[in-house]
């Protein structure tokens, strides 16, 4: 991004109302907000009602307090984890068991409020961890939790009686007796706890954000040794936030154990606390919402993607590096960064070289997803069904060197496009931004 | 007596290897405070060149044609990659590096498929050296342990006797200054970066026929390189190379512990119940327990001492 | 009655080299000390041994008569003594306000409380405002500390250090690198904000210091060569000596 | 979701996809049999292997004209080998009204697959879903978690070692026998079956020692073969597989261990060309089937599959799978319907004329009995060892071919049976 943009948000940012200046205005508006939240939520099974669609609705739900949570850490203390999923997991196990025991009735207890088994699990499991954690921060912290994950998923294999072996813990979520109409079978009413639970999840975790203890966070991820020199241990931080993480986690993997019926060890392994991660900084870590997007797009492309491209994982792959290379703030962050052309009424004014833009991707976008394809279709499909292969409608011939060149051609012309369609880019943000100095001179 | 010496050689050629990776991973992370997640993906590459090279050539230019492609791959990584995430720090460029070892990854499944690669020993190499009583020692490992130790004689001249080594070692223990002094010009960084993706894909080139060429040696050999930097010191050569010999003895010695809690128990004259749950962790032996004791080694090294072995920082 | 602070043969060493070499001192209620010295005299060393950043080799810190030698710097500023950097040291990415609010929590009793809300907290928001007030900054109040000026950051430096109200206040050469009006301003600042305080001060700027403080102490290689009124420090033959003669001296030492 | 290979085929249904709706409209013409394997990711050879199998036998039978006039159609979906992600494709595969679907690689997958179909056809008897497992092995879903509509192709873990263990029992010479596994469920009971068996059938053998080891971490396996060295070991039995079984074999080459290996997955993919010469002789593997057990069947079935896929260098290794497909279609024939129930009524009595020998559907647990056969990894010679492996110029060389009775085990199998 050109230097005028940053300068631009800076600006912005200063410019911007006091955020406590009408406090009514605000808490308002924020209720309009979780209104318009809880509704999405009720709704959303009304409008995708499919049994798959339903499930995956589920699965969002869980993956935005999972993902949520791991942003409590990484977001807003400043802790690079890569074990968040042990919180997860274990969470889910303790959960899995206790509804068997439901199950067996040897325990009494709602299945509507497993979540607060592994609520208590994912907290023990915190306070312990983040006990041995905590005392680190930056990389040292980075890499223990990283030997700490790989040692609960070593111990997850060793000792099948509680973690199952390799199928894992299964359960059945319709015990008991139905109370008013509900007993948890069909996946709809799955959904509607799991979506009451994230709701309940997000306004606790949104509301930590603004207590003392959440502040402070952010005070430690910017600069922990000035912490301490305002009375603060920036250790107790960090641990206090990385226990209630675990709980939030905890509180997830025990939905998910209701979701799925099942809980294996791999849940608690080291790539699904890297898809958390993913999760995290898709979306956006300086955001609040920024992980509920990256939630909800990562879990939405690892299903759909895959029933489309046999190369998702490779796609997956290159979109994350190119956020990282080119919006490193996340989706959230892009949205963000709209803000300054928003109140200069500007954003009009973007529309034609954003448009350019898009062209330009889309062909670079064509070139690459032709070339990768091919390239799959060629290594690995064309024996089962032959040399050629039909994508955007048409045939190609993997093993014929048109298409390959036409490939390369789209893959250079959409390059050097985008390179062109940069320029009206900038020009745009510049007079934007100097649009947000003359708004500023006023 | 045979066992003791037999698992003494392997333990020593283990912890080389583990410190031909370990070397360039710190080298890297002291110079630009970037733990490199691709570190291993490196290895992984350098093996696959050196099977397709030898496919063509044999193995003894694969030898050297596999680290300079390795090497090239890793300054195109830096001046591309690396450098416009650098101003947005170090957790941007971990998960960049994290990113890339997935992609690598992926490549590697198109370009030479999921199985393994039949990347052999050459077969000039391919008998045994000698025989500690009935079991042989292979002239392999004698050859793994011979290339180790002469790239670390080459990095230890390297190092002490050119003035770009000086930069390197004085930005070992004070990067700052380094920097303050102008050497840190971008190309020492690309350099450096080559150099220990190239050392990386030379580990690559003798380990890959020695163990297993395979899309999932990365990830393998990843965290435990990742344990042995950690262990040894960030920013510790020598820190490196110990932690690298302790984590390779400890993981060949512990292989030999038939000992568990339970025996631990027995002698103490204390008996658990047999259907007690915790029956499977008392069991649980040093052996069973070897590849898990590097990252209890890491864990517990970090909580008494933060900055490792001989590190000199933290973090 | 016990020296506000009070230092009793304090040393500390890296490694080989001493760098505080049994510094005595005691500072009454109420006084404004400034420490002096050439580069690497130790100044900032000394600093870091009070607030408990660096633990020390030997010797003993009192506050108020109470021992705080080893204490982490938390508990320190916990018992009412607060310190600012010389490089600026605050939360780049909150706000002026959110800076103000973060360093005044502790001391209104909220600790690590996750149970209210910061927003409906009324006594820590009026405080953060009058903090907010009282360093000028009322016109960046939701501005983002990073990118602020740095006479801006200076003063939010000092509102981040005496937000908690703490009895003793170390500043740690608050006026480097301000112009001549941005000084003025600084001095006016500290002036009022160390009201009925003890302030102890690193400062370059002699004007500054003999301006501000009731008595100087003179650092010169990890030693106290002399303590005094300005005027006596003035004429202080041993002083100028030290002093001039390594003034040139412009080796960076251990801050 | 036709095939992958039409991936992507428009943005536009992309647009589709976002509003959630996957479901392709079923054409009436086509009998859909899912495919469930992990097709992306670090298994997914093994899952187009099966892929390949599957389709190279759907073909024959549409070929000839299909079954009661449709033809099979093979309708892949990518599980990514995790139990989760399995359920979720499962509630696809209902979703687009496909009633049979086949999966074979990883019990914990084939569990879950198990649980969530037991679950649906009992919420939905008119929309039953029928199970052809070809090839995970754990003993369990023939067992305490079997279930009416699940069918298993392969011998299970239980009926392998069994056969092993007979075979073992044989070898006069074996007097020390070393166990090293990997340290999950899979491995753990393979240690106890094999110890618990050998126990009953020669007491005089004695088990010098007991490793586990955690799955795909060990890199090196020397301090393992020195440890087994020095406990004068002559015979190896492991359920190691993929690179846990290469890596052991290579470096008791290396060492110069002498000793005989009993394995489950010898044959296993990409395994072969990593072992090469070192395995000749002493590497004895325990399967369902192998290129060269005989028999111009077997010998016209392996041709033809490597003519048809030459560059795949895999081979025709999965006999379950042309038995599951075999079996699938002459039920429907005898059903004269293609209702899951009506057709696993008739399954479940089902005989197959195999290339082994004698193949059948047991009723009470609904696994198939077979022949298994004991071979060594030997040079392909041509003769006896007609077939190499995957291109090797190493093949399997029967040693001995327990016959289907002597397989049967108890089962401890209670379902539920439909009303047909």
């Amino acid at each position: 991004m050109a230097d005028p943009v940053v300068e631009a948000v800076a600006r912005a940012v200063r410019n911007a109302p006091a955020s406590g200046a009408e406090p009514g205005l605000m808490h308002w508006r924020r209720a309009m907000v979780w209104a318009a939240v809880a509704a999405v939520l009720i709704a959303a099974p009304q409008v995708f009602n499919q049994g798959f669609a339903v499930s995956m609705l589920s699965q969002m739900g869980i993956a935005i307090i999972f993902a949520l949570s791991y942003n409590m850490l990484l977001g807003q203390t400043g802790m690079l984890s890569f074990g968040h999923a042990v919180y997860f997991g274990l969470g889910a196990f303790f959960a899995a068991h206790a509804l068997n025991a439901i199950g067996a009735g040897s325990l009494h207890w709602p299945v509507s409020l497993l979540p607060l088994v592994g609520a208590a699990a994912g907290l023990a499991f915190g306070l312990v961890f983040g006990y041995v954690t905590t005392k680190h921060s930056g990389t040292p912290f980075a890499m223990i939790s990283l030997g700490i994950a790989e040692m609960v998923a070593a111990c997850s294999l060793m000792f099948p009686s509680f973690f199952g072996g390799e199928g894992g813990i299964s359960t059945d979520r319709v015990v008991g007796d139905k109370v008013m109409g509900v007993d948890f079978g069909p996946g709809v009413q799955v959904y509607y706890l799991i979506a009451a639970w994230c709701f309940v999840c997000m306004i606790l975790m949104f509301a930590l954000t603004q207590t003392p203890l959440g502040r402070m966070a952010n005070a430690v991820r910017d600069n922990p040794e000035r912490v301490k020199f305002v009375g603060y241990n920036p250790t107790r931080i960090r641990f206090l936030m990385l226990a209630l993480a675990g709980m939030f986690a905890g509180i997830a993997g025990a939905l998910e154990v209701i979701n799925f019926e099942l809980i294996t060890a791999e849940r608690l392994g080291t790539a699904a606390s890297g898809t958390v991660l993913l999760m995290a900084f898709i979306g956006g870590v300086g955001h609040f919402y920024g992980p509920i997007i990256g939630a909800i797009l990562i879990t939405f492309l690892q299903s759909a993607l895959s029933n489309y491209t046999q190369a998702w994982l490779l796609y997956f792959g290159l979109f994350f590096l190119v956020m990282i290379l080119f919006a490193p703030g996340g989706i959230a962050s892009l949205v963000t960064l709209h803000k300054p052309a928003v109140q200069t009424r500007l954003l009009g004014r973007l529309a034609l070289p954003y448009a350019g833009a898009a062209v330009a991707g889309a062909v670079l976008l064509a070139g690459l997803i032709m070339a990768v394809e091919m390239f799959y279709h060629y290594e690995t499909k064309r024996e089962q069904v032959g040399a050629v292969m039909s994508l955007f409608g048409q045939q190609f011939d993997t093993t014929a060197t048109g298409p390959w060149l036409m490939a390369v051609a789209l893959l250079v012309v959409g390059g050097v496009l985008l390179r062109l369609a940069a320029r009206p880019i900038g020009a745009a943000w510049t007079e934007i931004a100097a649009a947000v100095n003359r708004g500023q001179g006023n | 007596m045979e066992f003791f010496l037999v698992t003494l050689l392997n333990s020593l050629s283990y912890g080389l290897l583990l410190f031909m990776l370990s070397s360039g991973l710190t080298l890297i992370f002291s110079m630009m405070g970037v733990l490199n997640f691709a570190h291993a993906s490196f290895y992984m590459l350098g093996a696959y060149f050196a099977y397709q090279t030898s496919v063509y050539l044999g193995f003894w230019p694969a030898l050297v044609v596999a680290p300079a492609l390795v090497a090239v791959l890793g300054a195109l990584t830096e001046r591309y990659g690396l450098r416009t995430v650098h101003k947005y720090g170090h957790v941007a460029e971990l998960l960049f590096t994290f990113g890339l070892a997935y992609i690598i990854e992926e490549l590697v499944h198109l370009i030479w498929g999921r199985a393994p690669v039949p990347y052999r020993i050459p077969e000039i190499l391919d008998f045994s050296a000698f025989s500690v009583f009935s079991t042989k020692y292979p002239a392999y490992r004698v050859f793994m342990m011979l290339v180790s130790v002469g790239m670390l004689g080459g990095l230890f001249l390297l190092l002490t006797r050119t003035r770009i080594g000086l930069i390197i070692q004085a930005s070992l223990t004070h990067p700052d200054t380094v920097e303050a002094l102008g050497h840190n010009v971008p190309r020492v960084f690309m350099g450096v970066f080559a150099g220990g993706a190239a050392l990386a894909g030379l580990a690559g080139v003798i380990g890959g026929n020695a163990f297993v060429t395979e899309p999932g040696m990365a990830v393998s050999v990843g965290t435990i390189v990742f344990v042995v930097v950690v262990f040894g010191g960030m920013g510790s050569l020598a820190g490196a190379f110990v932690a690298s010999l302790i984590i390779g003895a400890v993981q060949t010695f512990s292989v030999a512990f038939d000992v568990s809690l339970l025996t631990l128990f027995a002698k103490l004259g204390f008996t658990p119940d047999p259907q007690s749950a915790w029956m499977e962790l008392w069991k649980v032996t040093i052996a069973q327990a070897a590849p898990v004791l590097p990252y209890v080694l890491m864990v517990a090294m970090l909580i008494v001492r933060p900055k490792g072995l001989m590190g000199t920082r933290e973090g | 009655m016990a020296a506000s602070l009070e230092l009793r043969q304090v040393r500390k060493s890296f490694g080989k080299t001493a760098i505080i070499n049994g510094v005595d001192l005691a500072i009454e209620r109420g006084e404004r000390h400034a420490v002096i010295g050439p580069n690497g005299a130790g100044k900032s060393t000394l600093f870091n041994l009070i607030s408990g950043r660096f633990p020390l080799s030997t010797g003993n810190i009192l506050l108020n008569g109470q021992d705080i030698t080893g204490l982490a710097p938390q508990e320190i500023n916990r018992r009412g003594l607060s310190r600012s950097f010389q490089i600026t040291n605050i939360f780049p990415k909150l706000s002026v306000f959110e800076n103000l609010r973060c360093a005044v929590l502790w001391s209104q009793g909220y600790r690590y409380s996750f149970w209210h809300r910061v927003g409906g907290l009324k006594d820590v928001r009026a405080r953060a405002d009058e903090l907010v007030e009282r360093i000028g900054l009322k016109r960046r109040r939701d501005t983002l500390a990073g990118v602020l000026s740095y006479a801006e950051q200076r003063a939010l430096e000092i509102g981040v250090t005496i937000a908690g109200g703490a009895e003793v206040i170390l500043l740690d050469e608050p006026t480097a690198g301000m112009s001549n009006t941005e000084t003025e301003d600084a001095v006016a600042l500290i002036r009022a904000v160390s009201e009925g305080k003890t302030l102890v001060m690193v400062e370059h700027d002699m004007s500054v210091v003999f301006g501000l403080a009731d008595r100087i102490s003179v650092l010169v290689y990890g030693q106290v060569i002399a303590t005094g009124t300005p005027a006596e420090i003035r004429g202080n033959k041993a002083v100028q000596e030290a002093y001039l003669g390594v003034e040139a001296d412009t080796a960076e030492g251990a801050h | 979701m036709p095939k992958p290979s039409n991936a992507i085929s428009s943005l536009g249904r992309l647009a589709v996809m976002a509003a959630l709706a996957i479901a392709v409209p079923a054409s009436a013409q086509t009998i859909k049999v899912a495919y469930l394997e992990g097709l992306s990711g670090p298994f997914a050879n093994v899952g187009e292997v099966g892929l390949r199998h599957l389709q190279f036998f759907a073909d024959r039978i549409n070929e000839k004209g299909g079954v009661l006039g449709q033809k099979l159609e093979v309708v892949p979906f990518d599980t990514k080998t995790s139990p989760q992600e399995a359920q979720l494709v499962f509630k696809q595969l209902v979703d687009q009204g496909i009633r049979y679907m086949m999966q074979g690689n990883g019990s914990a997958v084939a569990l879950a697959l198990s649980e969530a179909m037991g679950k649906h056809n009992a919420r939905n008897p008119d929309k039953t879903v029928l199970y052809m497992n070809y090839g995970a092995v754990d003993p369990a879903l023939t067992n305490d978690k079997c279930n009416f509509y699940h069918f298993r192709f392969d011998a299970d873990v239980d009926m392998k070692m069994q056969a092993m263990t007979n075979f073992m029992a044989t070898q006069k010479s074996m007097k020390k026998v070393y166990l090293i596994n990997q340290d999950y469920s899979f491995g753990q009971s393979v240690a106890k079956a094999a110890r618990a068996m050998l126990n009953a059938k020669r007491p005089d053998i004695q088990i010098v020692g007991d490793d586990l080891h955690p799955l795909g971490k060990v890199k090196d396996f020397a301090p393992y073969v020195a440890k087994i060295q020095a406990a004068g070991a002559d015979a190896v039995v492991t359920g190691n597989w993929g690179n846990d079984v290469a890596l052991l074999i290579k470096a008791a080459k290396d060492a110069g261990l002498k000793v005989d290996f009993y394995i489950y997955y010898a044959g296993g993919l990409g395994t072969p060309p990593v072992i090469g010469e070192a395995g000749v002789g002493h590497l004895k593997q325990v399967t369902v089937f192998h290129s060269n057990i005989g028999g111009s069947r077997t010998v016209e079935m392996v041709e033809a599959y490597r003519k048809r896929f030459p560059d795949s260098r895999d081979d025709f290794y999965w006999t379950s799978i042309m038995v599951a497909v075999d079996m699938l279609t002459r039920s429907m024939e005898q059903a004269k319907s293609t209702d899951p129930t009506k057709v696993a009524l008739a399954m479940e009595k089902m005989k197959s004329d195999s290339l082994s020998g004698e193949t059948y559907m047991r009723d009470d647990n609904h696994q198939l009995v077979q022949p298994i056969f004991v071979s060594t990894f030997s040079k392909a010679n041509g003769k006896d060892v007609k077939f190499d492996v995957e291109r090797t110029g190493f093949g399997f060389k029967t040693d001995a071919r327990i016959e289907s009775k002597d397989t049967v085990l108890p089962t401890t199998c209670k379902f539920q049976r439909p009303k047909g």
